[in-house]
Parts: C-alpha cells; structure tokens; sequence
C-alpha cells in the first residue's frame, strides 16, 4: 500500500531516474567510451541548450512546430469528429469507407513528404497537410469506434426519456463516445507532432525539426546543438502527451477508468 | 387467459392492449430466433401488473415492444386507443441494467433532470422537481454526487426517480430490484406502491421473482418458455393495503404461491 | 535600372538594359542551401548592391534541393539554388526552371570546393581505388556523385561497383573515422575534419571537369521569368555585382556571413568559395552535366528524356 | 489506453452473412468507393500534363517497369526483412518491458517519464544517435525500427495489465493458481486484446521508421529508392514506390487482423455476442 | 448469540472460526472507512451456514477475509486449527461477480480444469473430473463451449461446477444465485443441498435473500448494518430433506422468516 507517507516516491523516484540518466550519460561520454565527435557530453548539450534559450533562438523554432502541429490539430479533430460520427451512424456509409479509411492509414505519411514536398515546397501548408495525413485516419478510425460501441441501452435509455436532436448528440453520443475520442486525440498529438518534426528534418519548413537539420549539416561543432534540440523536441512531446492526460483527468473524471487509475492509486495494486 | 382489446372508456379504462405479438430476431435470416410467439393481454388504468416467466421467456423483448422501443414482427401494441409507433411521452421506463441506464457522465441530479429539460420544464421548477424526486426514494443528499459513487440499491432508486420525476401515466419497469439487498428491495416495492396509490398511475413490471409478482399486482402475466405465449393470467386480491411481513405471512398469498410455483415449474407441480 | 551598374560583369551588357525598367516585383523570396558559398550574396545584401537594384531579399534555407526546385515550380519561392545537375534533371523531367545567374562564378584551374577524401585505413590514393568500395555522398543523384562516377570511370574503376551512401556533409568525417565509409565527396569545412583525421586527399571534382563554367545557380521558373523580366535581369545584374565585390572585398564578404549564416566570427574567417569566378554563365556546364546524367543513367526512359534536351532552353536566355 | 483501437476491420464484417447473396453484397459494399476512387483518379489526370500527377495508367506501367523488369522489388525484400526482424525485437521488448513494469511498481514510477520520452520523441531525430551507435547498415535499421515498436506495445501491454479486473486475480488465487500459471493463463491472455491493438500501432509505427531509416544512409530498400526518385525528379518512379509502399503496409495490415481474429477469437466472439 | 472458538475436535469438529474480526478500508487515511467492526462466529464441519445482512454490510469482505484474500485489520480467522495467512489449497470459491471470475479465454472445461491443472492432477483424470463437475451441474454439453456463450445462470453453473471439480472442504459462495430466474435458482439451491450431502463438505454461503437462507442452511449468521456486528445466530431445524415447495410453505419455514425479517428490518418489526 502507497499511502500518503510514502506518495513523495511518486515524484521522488523519476527525478533521481532522470538524474541517473543523465549522469550516466555524462560518464559515458565523458569517459571516452563514446568518442565525443559521435555523441557530445551531457554538460555540453546543456550548455548549448542554455545558449539556445538564452540566445532566445529556441522560440521561434517551438513556435513553427507548435503552429504546424496545432492547426493540423483543429482540423484533423473538426473533420474527424464530424466525418466520424456521420460514417458511424450509416451502416452503409461506414462499410464502404472502411477499405479506403485502412489504406489511407496503411500509407506512412513520410512516404508522401517527398512527393508532398514536391508539390507545396516546404511550407506550413505541406507541414499541416502531412500532420493530418498522419493523424486524421487512426483518429477517424477512433471516432467511428467510439460511436459505434456506444452502449444500447443508453440510446434506448435516451429514446426512453424522450431525449432528441442535438440534445442527445451533445449529451449522449459525445459524452459517450468521449472516452475514445480523447484517447484517439492524445495519440493524434504524439503522431502530429513526430510529423511536424519530422517534416522540418525531411523537408526543411522552420522549426525545431530544421534546427536539428542544420545543427547536423554544421558537423561536429554542432552536435551538442544538435542534440539539445532533440531534447526539446522530447519534451514538447512529454508536455503535451501530459497536457492531454490531464485534459483526459479533467473531462473523463467520471469514467471508469479514471476512476480505477485513482482506486488503484490509493490503495496501491500489483 | 382474459381476452383483450375491447376499448371501453368506462371506469375500468383499458390504457395499454397487446394483441398476438410476436417478436422474430434476425427475422428472415437463417439465424432468426423467435423470442414470443403469441401474447395478448390488456392493462387497466391504474392497474398493476406483473409479468413473470422463466429466463429467456422474452420478458425483456415484450416491454420494449410495449414501450414502443422495439417494434413488432407480427400483432399489435395500442397504447390509449392508438397504435404505439414510437416511445409515448407520457411514459416511464426502468431498464434491468440500471448500471448501464443512468448516464455516468452527469451527476444524479442531472440524470433525473434530462427527461425535465428535454420536455423544457423551466429552470427553477425543473430544479424543485429533481429534488423531491430523489427525496421521495429517500437520497435527498445524492443529487450534487456521481450514479457511480452509489451503492447498486442507490443507483436503482436513482432510475426510479428519474422515471417518476416526470410524472408518466405509464411506468414500465424490468426486473428493478435484482440483486439489491432483501430490505432495500422491500422498501422500493413499498415506495411503487405508495407512488402508484399517490399517483395513480399504470405501472407494468417483470421480475422473476414469484413473491414479489404476488405482493406488488393486481393481475400477473405468466408467460411460458421461450417462444413465449401467455400460460395463464392470475388475479390476486390481496387488497390495497400491503404490508411486507403479514401480507406475505397470509394464506391467500401462500395459496396463490404454491398455484404460480405450478406454473412457473411444470415437473416440480 | 534606377543605379547605374558599376561596370562589373559581362553579363550587365548582354541583357539590354535599354528596354529595363523598375522589377515588376521587389521582394523576391530566395531558396538557399546555407553554406559559406553565398558569401558574395551575402556580400551583396550587406552593401546594399540589391537594394540599389529595386530589390529586397527573403532568404530561406533550405536544405533539400529537389524541395527547392519543386518550391520555384510551384511559386513558393521565386528565386532559389540548384546546382547544375539538377537544373538539367528537373528538365529533363518536364520541370521549367531557368538558371539566370551563378551564384559564386566560374571554376576556375585550381578550384578549392568539392574535394573527394578517403579514410587512411582504406588505402585507397585515387580515384581508380574507389572501386567496389563504399562512398559517401550528399545526395544520390547528385552533381558530386556524378563528377566522381565520371572521374573514377577515367582512371579506369567499374563504377556500378561502387557502393553510395548517401550522408549530410556534417557526418561524413565521423563516418570515414569509423570506417563506415571508405570514402567521401565532402565540401569545406568538413572537409577540414576528414583531413586533419589523416584523410587522403584524392582529388577536386570540378577541376577536371568544370573549368571556366559555373555549376552553382540561382534559378527561378519560366513562369516567373515571362512576368517579371525586369525583376530577373536586376537580380542578374545585383548578383554578378555581388561576386565581383566579394572577389574585391574577400574580408567583407566573410563578415557578411557571421549575420547571413548565423555562424561565429572564426567560422566566417575560415570561409571558402571560389572567390575571383567569373560571374557570366555559359552552356559548357549544363552540356557536360547532360552528358553525364545520360552515361550514368541505368533508366532508358530516362536517358532518352535527358538525350532530347535542349541544354540551351534550361538557361535564361538574358544569362548567356 | 484501453480504449485504444487501430483499425476498423474487425467490425466491418456483416453479421450474419451465411448466405451466398449476403456475402456477395457485403464484397461489393467494401469494393465500390475504392474503385470509384481509384476511377476518379484514372479520369482525373488522364490527360494530365502536370509533371506531379501524371496519368495513373503511365504510373502503372512505371510501376511494372520499375519493380518488376527492372527489378526494383529487392528494395522491398530489404526493407521487410529489416521490418520483420526489428519488429520482433521491438515487440518482444516491448511485451516483457511492459509486464515488468506491471510487475514492479516501484519501477514503473521511477521510469515513467524516461519512457514517455522515448515515445513521443520523433524517431527520426535519433538517425544521428543511430549512426554514432550502430554505424551505417542494417543494424543501424533493424535497430531503429525496433526500438520505435517498443513503445506502442509496451504502454499497452502494460495499461492491458493493469485494466484485468481484479474479481479476475482474486479467482486466480482462490483456485491457487501460482504465480507462473496466474501469468501464462490469466495475465497474458486477459491483457492479449489490448496487447495486439499495442502490437497493430507497433506494425503502423515500424513501417514508418523502415522508410524513415532508409531515407539517410542507405542503399536499399523502399524509403530508399522514393527519396532517390525525388532527387531524380522522377515524380512518376516515385508514384510507383508510394503505390508498392501502400500496398505492402495494406497487406501487412491485414495480415495481421487475419492473424489477430484467429488468436483472439474468444474476445471477437464474445463481443459480438455482447454488443447485440 | 453463540460464542465462537472453542476448539474442539470432536464429533461436530469446528473447521472454521472467526473471531473479533474487524476490517477497516485505508487504514490510516483519511478515507478509512470500517467495514466490519467486530464479527465473531465459527462453523463445524459439514455443516451450511448463511451469512445475511443489508447491502453494503461486509458480507464480501467478511468472506474475502475468512478465505484468506483478504487480511483482517483486527481479529483472528482460524482454519482448520491454524491462522489463516493465505488462501488454503481446500478452500473452493464463488464470487457474487460471476461474469467476471469465469475466463473468457478460456472453454468451460478449461475452465473447470484450470484449478485441476495448477494441482498437477495428470490429464487423464482431469479430463474425466472436468466432464463429471460439468454433468453434476447439468451441463455436460457445453465443455467446448465459451463461458459467453451461456446464459448467465448457465456461466454461474459453471463457476460452481469448478469450485467442485477439486473437492474442496470448505466452499465459500458469495450470492451465487443473485440475478437468476426462479427456477434455476431453485434447480442450484437443491444441487449446492445434495453435493454438499453427498461430498460431506462444509458450506458458507452470503445471500440477501432471506428465504433462500433459511431453506439452505443449518445456521445463519445475521449481520447489522455497517459497520457490521453479528446480530444474532439463528439455528434452523429443517432436517435433511428439503423440497421447494412444501418446506418453503412449512410453519417453522415461516416462523423463522417472520423472525428474521423483523431482525434485518428493526423498523417494521
Ligand atoms: N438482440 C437480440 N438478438 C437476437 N436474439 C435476442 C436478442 N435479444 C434477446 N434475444 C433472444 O430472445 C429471447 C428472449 O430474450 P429476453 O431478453 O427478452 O428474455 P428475458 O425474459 O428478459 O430473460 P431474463 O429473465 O434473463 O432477462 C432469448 O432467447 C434471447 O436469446
Ligand atoms: N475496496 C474497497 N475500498 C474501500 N471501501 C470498500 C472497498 N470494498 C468495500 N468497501 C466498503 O466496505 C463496506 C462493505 O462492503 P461489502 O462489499 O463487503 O458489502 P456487502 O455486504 O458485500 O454488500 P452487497 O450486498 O451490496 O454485496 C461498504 O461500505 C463498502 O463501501
Ligand atoms: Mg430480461
Ligand atoms: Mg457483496
């Protein structure tokens, strides 16, 4: 049992991993068993990640990653939603999109950046276009899933009570389906983001992505700048996997799961 | 077996006549599976009947047909002298699985409130409504907490609740009290009864359970196995005044006991 | 022109200045690979050689090349880089871009710029000791894989034995010190790195086949080019200005590049490009380049696309 | 987590459809948009002179030309053998990581955030590290797919785990069931659903990096020749390698719900009779 | 009410004492929330004892405790002469959550053979107890069979069937009837009544049904609300044979009933 004498592990213990983590890092670089022309020094990453926030060169590159990935956010959401809940009311509809859903899915997204690149250059525009190609299919697949499992006996309870229209959308079908939707868009996030980086590192549009670009076209000289942006790019990614944990904390309070995660919390399972 | 469907707009108003229903799943495939063959019975207003009947009878199939949820393979459901097309708004419904009926997502406060605010009671009213409907099942302190942070028995008077906050003319009801405990079980079959004698409402309800058809009905649907048909329909005058212990203890209700028990277990009659 | 041009270059005089007027269009978007070769438009931007022409500059590195050509087809940019190579591969694929101007000048005998190294461990001392070993590249089908291909087929090296690997500049030096490469077609300062770790120096690719023709080019689309005529012979004009200051300034030039580039002082002091090319264009580059891609080519379709090209249509005729 | 789903092909099936009729409609339901699709795009750059679209017929005679006269298929025996080969590893990884870490809590806990890291870092920016660690080659691949399916698989395995309901565990000890067994029979199979949606997103993010890997310092494979024929400018060569790259990761695909509907058969089945 | 923890092996031999048992739920935090406050009964070999008592009272976690799943927070539970650690290999187990103790992965007869397994019973003789536990509950059919494909008395069946197949000494069950239809709860009360005649075994069985309490058990232990205590300890003298009908219509059938009704429901007493 983890009780409140002993929850302090729960920030304690991955603060010291960290830390273990990157000493351990600094001991083998710095020992030589790593030549520092392959992988700098941990103290040298983070000194050139200081520089780079203090230099304030680092904003603007989150800055473009973050507007590629946030747009591409919105509409990937918007259109699945809607595309979703519609495909997943219509047996019919459903069922003939479903092949074209699964090979549009089955097509890595970084397969088409060269020829995406081709035509948009590297722009936000190519930059979103890839986000959504690789969000949008696994988050529609997430929606229509979600809507479809919904429970029937909370429709009939719904019919029963005389609840309809937009009513029963707002208050039923999305509440009801929210589970899959946030976890659908959580992953989204991840893989939004990994393309937008991934664009800027292929293709060459502003962002950390290119920063990283550059930093390994300089050479050596600039692998411990290299490696700092890699670094913000993990935690941008930690950061908003975390934010939409606690958005799923906040609005999936209710759920089961949320409820179990703080049983389990409390009494301490396994 | 009493025959039906005569409408009679006398002081024995019929509200609700079934008339040869027959119910097919998957019908027209090679996996249709007929869950009623042929049941007609007719509810009176103000009446209380109960429909019992072994496990996979198609108690359930029936009320969702007479609630207008499922519709009908063959045979009619009229419901106050028109044919039921869709879920009536004067109607009260309480599934089996209150577990998966009351939305997790809303307090219980608003789960009692969405029929109000879907027939667009105004705020205030709306509000008072809530109250007395939870407290009349006696959980005036739950409204602000989650269905989830409820024991089962609490959950099941939440749907209660809900199903008489807006006052239906029909209640329909499908093995409420299941697995709650005996005391919780005897006071919501009191609270019915005290609701339906206030109200004066209809109320239908299936159970399994032989005692409870008995002590709660005025008339009792027993149905055969599945495909179902009416096997007989019993008529119990135990009064209006029914109280748990003696009401059960009477010989009237051992005899009409042992008469259903026959009923409902051919070999052990 | 609003400003007379200060006699530069050869290239003012052929584009009959007399019917020129004010760019159609003044803020021109321009494509580079970020390297130190665009000193000299680094050097024009600081001296304001542009600026005097009509003309403000939004440079964007970019690093893909192939992104930059599709980014002038499709309008994204107006102005941008490509090296010969793929000036006559994107045509020779029904892709309109038009050099209009050198972007360092022509190589001249003693060219310092795309050098081929190999590891000390290979043992490999020339060209023909490429053969069935491992070489590493900027880009597959680039001009430097290709001047290689040609130099080693010279010295007498079956050239489908060569393995490619195609590597940033930036990581070469680590791969030939580890020995995942033999070999590397590397461009300063990495080179510096490849050398100071005991790498053999086995030649300069454009020396031997380049000499007095520019490979390096600003080009822009057809499209373009039929809008804003006057805007591409001022950016010709202000270009070929540029190099021939940054030939007269070298110091300047290197300057320019510590806020151009964004790299330190030391960094800019070491800087490299052909400094004294002669900034006219001629087709000499783009007819060897042809005739190179068609040699190498494994593709019949298309080498006979590339045999039917006119080398003459991929350069902007005010250029020549 | 456990709500995760990555695909919709398990659902799609008609129910019920026995009979001759049922399963030719339910063929034909599946088949027209992607062949009306397909079509459009037939019709669409049937006289296209845009170098970027050119007509899907010459795509498709490129693409004859290219795999199969001029060989171009060992590209993707290449890539799916290093597909193949770091997927398993990362699978593997992944599953034993992640009971592990549903094991020891401790653990859990301390790696937490290192482990979140990993996942969401864009596996690309790591080719540099890959390069410095593995050098140049199909280690360096095989290394970096499997370390990309690691994650997927084992978060699910792991939020698998922790979602069997506990009725579940307390059966296991009352029957005695011993530690061994509780995992073989209980732990495994209760938490295989969700360890095959972990294992399918795995499949999803392996074929990426497969082609990501194969975009920087390689020679081979099918990433490999797509960015070749970019810097070729052969735009109709780099359609044919999109196509086969679809087509591999369509069949892969549904190679494995093939696959997964017959080891899990009990959960499909038992959901379907759930959900009617 | 009868004292507990002599032990005395004798002819009746006490397999199962309980005594000053107390369970709190996060001790120690500010959550604690005593389930059981002090319960102390003991239950001799071969013999049926019920344990009643309202919804939320403990029953489960008093179970949970007596088999070893759970550690008591005070008190003592002592098996067979010795204290209690953890689950005891004699021990067979019932959960009130049948739908969720059954493996879903697993046929019916792996079911059943899982506990046969983990006791390295060779396969032969696994085989042949499987297919005898499953007829002995009426189900030989369904071996191959998943447990979702039964209906749920069926799936409780099975669960009972497995908690025989090892023999155990002792058997737990915790509302194993809950939610059935009347006649296959009757069918499995009379089948729990002759296998417990037959194999000589030791029952304790949680139910909230009262007449289900009194026509199985040989004493039932009544608890109070929460925190729980034991209220009384009633004996019943029904004798061996038992029939459905007759004994449940018996006088001393409803004279207990009368007696227990008042003892759960102190207010309508
Ligand atoms: N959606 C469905 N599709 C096909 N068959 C169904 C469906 N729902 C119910 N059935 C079948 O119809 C019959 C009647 O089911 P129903 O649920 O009405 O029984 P019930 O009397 O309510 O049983 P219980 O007492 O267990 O609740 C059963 O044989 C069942 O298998
Ligand atoms: N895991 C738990 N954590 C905290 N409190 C619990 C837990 N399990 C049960 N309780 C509490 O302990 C008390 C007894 O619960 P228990 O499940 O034993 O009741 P029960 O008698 O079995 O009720 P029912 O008849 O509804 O099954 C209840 O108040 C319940 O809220
Ligand atoms: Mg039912
Ligand atoms: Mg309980």
């Amino acid at each position: 049992m983890l009780d409140r004498s002993r929850s302090w592990l729960n920030w304690a213990l991955p603060v010291v991993t960290v830390g273990v983590v990157l000493l351990a890092w600094q001991f083998v670089t710095a020992g030589g068993m790593v030549s520092a022309t392959q992988f700098p020094t941990m103290t040298d990453t983070m000194a050139a990640l200081g520089r780079e926030i203090s230099t304030g060169r680092v904003w603007p590159a989150i800055g473009a990653t973050l507007i590629g990935w946030l747009i591409g956010m919105v509409i990937t959401i918007v259109l699945g939603v809607i595309i979703g809940t519609a495909l997943a009311f219509n047996d019919f509809a459903q069922r003939s999109a479903a092949p074209v859903i699964e090979i549009f899915k089955a097509i890595p997204a970084i397969a088409i950046l060269p020829l995406v690149i081709l035509i948009a250059g590297s722009t936000l525009p190519m930059k979103v276009f890839l986000v959504c190609f690789a969000a949008f299919w696994p988050f529609l697949i997430q929606v229509i899933y979600g809507v479809r499992s919904m429970d029937p006996i909370v429709l009939d309870t719904a019919r029963a009570l005389g609840v309809r229209g937009a009513r029963r959308f707002l208050q039923i079908s999305v509440p009801s389906a929210s589970p899959y939707l946030v976890t659908g868009m959580r992953i989204a996030s991840a893989q939004a983001l990994i393309l937008c980086i991934v664009a800027e590192i292929v293709g060459g549009a502003a962002g950390i992505g290119r920063n990283i670009l550059l930093a390994e076209n300089t050479g050596v000289v600039a692998y411990p700048t290299m490696y700092a942006y890699i670094m913000v790019a993990g935690i941008l990614g930690v950061a908003l996997t975390g934010g939409f944990f606690l958005l799923e904390k906040r609005v999936m309070h209710w759920h089961e799961s949320q409820r179990n995660i703080r049983e389990s919390n409390k009494v301490g399972a396994a | 077996m009493s025959s039906a469907a005569v409408f009679t707009p006398t002081a024995t108003e019929t509200v609700l006549t079934v008339d040869g229903l027959r119910k097919i799943y998957n019908e027209g495939t090679d996996q249709a599976n007929m869950a009623i063959d042929a049941v007609s019975f007719h509810v009176d207003k103000g009446e209380f009947v109960c429909i019992v009947g072994p496990s996979g009878a198609g108690k359930t199939t029936l009320l969702r047909c007479i609630s207008g949820l499922a519709s009908p393979s063959a045979g009619a459901v009229t419901f106050e002298g028109r044919p039921l097309t869709n879920v009536p708004e004067q109607l009260g419904l309480v599934f089996q699985d209150y577990g998966r009926s009351l939305y997790p997502w809303l307090t219980n406060g608003d789960n009692v409130a969405l029929p109000l605010s879907a027939r667009r009671m105004p705020r205030a009213e709306r509000a008072a409504r809530v109250a007395e409907s939870l407290q009349s099942v006696g959980l005036g302190h739950v409204e602000r907490k989650y269905p989830w942070e409820l024991s089962g028995g609490m959950q099941q008077r939440v749907a209660i609740a809900r199903a008489l906050s807006y006052r239906p003319e029909l209640l329909l009801m499908d093995e409420p009290f299941a697995s709650v405990d005996a005391q919780t079980r005897f006071d919501l079959e009191d609270l019915i009864l005290e609701v339906r004698r206030e109200l004066g409402i209809t109320v239908v309800l299936v159970t399994h359970d032989i005692d409870e058809a008995i002590y709660l009905s005025d008339r009792i649907v027993v149905l055969s196995k599945n495909p179902s048909v009416v096997r007989e329909v019993v008529d119990v005058d135990l009064g209006d005044e029914r109280t748990q212990v003696e009401t059960r203890a009477s010989e009237q209700f051992l005899s009409l006991r042992r008469h259903l028990l026959s009923l409902v277990m051919p070999k052990d009659a | 022109s609003l400003v007379a041009c200060s006699g530069g270059g050869a290239p003012a005089d052929a584009g009959g200045e007399g019917d020129g007027g004010a760019p159609e269009k003044s803020t021109l978007t321009v494509a580079i690979n970020p390297s130190t070769q665009f000193a000299p438009l680094y050097y024009g931007i600081q001296e304001g050689i542009f600026e005097e022409h009509g003309l403000e500059l939004e440079i964007t590195p970019q690093t893909d090349i192939a992104a930059i050509v599709s980014g002038l087809a499709s309008g994204t940019y107006d102005i941008g880089f490509a090296t010969v190579v793929h000036a006559v591969t994107a045509n020779a694929n029904g892709i309109p871009i038009r050099a209009i101007t050198t972007i360092e000048g022509q190589i001249q005998e003693d060219d310092e710029g795309t050098v081929t190294i190999a590891s000390a461990e290979s043992g490999i001392t020339d060209f023909a000791g490429l053969e069935g070993k491992r070489v590493a590249t900027v880009g597959l089908s680039s001009h430097n894989t290709m001047t290689m291909w040609e130099l080693a087929d010279r010295a007498g090296a079956d050239t489908e034995s060569i393995e490619l690997v195609q590597l940033p500049f930036g990581q070469m030096a680590a791969a030939l010190a580890s020995g995942d490469v033999d070999a590397a077609i590397m461009q300063w300062p990495f080179a510096a790195d490849a050398l100071a770790a005991g790498g053999v120096e086995l030649g300069y690719n454009n020396r031997e086949l380049f000499v007095d023709t520019a490979t390096t080019l600003f080009n822009t689309s057809q499209s373009f080019i039929d809008q804003n005529p006057n805007t591409v012979r001022a950016f010709a004009d202000a270009m070929a200005e540029s190099i021939v200051g940054a030939t007269e300034n070298p110091d300047v030039a290197k300057e320019s590049l510590i806020e151009g580039l964004g790299i330190t002082a030391e960094q800019a002091a070491g800087a490299r490009w052909n400094i004294g090319g002669d900034p006219a264009l001629n087709l000499d580059a783009f007819e060897v380049a042809r005739d190179l891609l068609v040699k190498f080519s494994t593709d019949e379709s298309a080498k006979t696309a590339l045999e039917n090209l006119d080398v003459s249509t991929v350069v902007w005729p005010g250029a020549l | 987590m456990t709500r995760v789903t990555t695909s919709l092909v398990p659902t799609v099936r008609a129910r019920g459809s026995s009979t001759g009729m049922r399963r030719v409609g339910a063929v034909l339901t599946s088949l027209w948009l992607p062949v009306l699709l397909v079509g459009i795009w037939w019709f669409a750059t049937a006289n296209s002179s845009s170098p970027f679209f050119p007509p899907l017929g010459d795509i498709l005679v490129e693409t004859w030309n290219q795999w199969v006269v001029l060989g171009a298929w060992t590209n993707a025996v290449v890539s799916l053998r290093n597909l193949f080969i770091g997927y398993l590893f990362g699978v593997l990884i992944g599953i034993v990581g992640g009971s592990l870490l549903w094991r020891l809590r401790y653990l859990r806990i301390a790696v937490n955030p290192i482990i979140y890291f990993l996942y969401v870092l864009p596996a690309p920016a790591l080719l540099p590290a890959m390069i410095a660690i593995f050098g140049i080659g199909d280690m360096r691949q095989i290394a970096l797919i499997a370390l990309g399916s690691i994650w997927p698989t084992l978060l699910n395995t792991l939020d698998g785990m922790r979602g069997i309901d506990t009725v579940k565990f307390d059966t296991a000890r009352g029957l005695r069931l011993g530690g061994w067994r509780t995992y073989t029979r209980l732990v495994l199979p209760g938490a295989s659903p969700q360890i095959a949606a972990g294992m399918r997103a795995s499949l999803t993010v392996g074929i990426v990096l497969m082609v990501v890997s194969e975009m920087v310092a390689a020679n081979s494979g099918i990433g490999f020749f797509i960015l070749q024929a970019q810097a070729e400018f052969a735009i109709k060569k780099m359609w044919t390698g999109i196509l086969v790259l679809a087509l591999i990761g369509t069949a892969l695909n549904y190679l494995f719900v093939f696959v997964e509907r017959r080891v899990l058969r009990w959960y499909y089945r038992s959901r379907a009779l759930g959900s009617s």
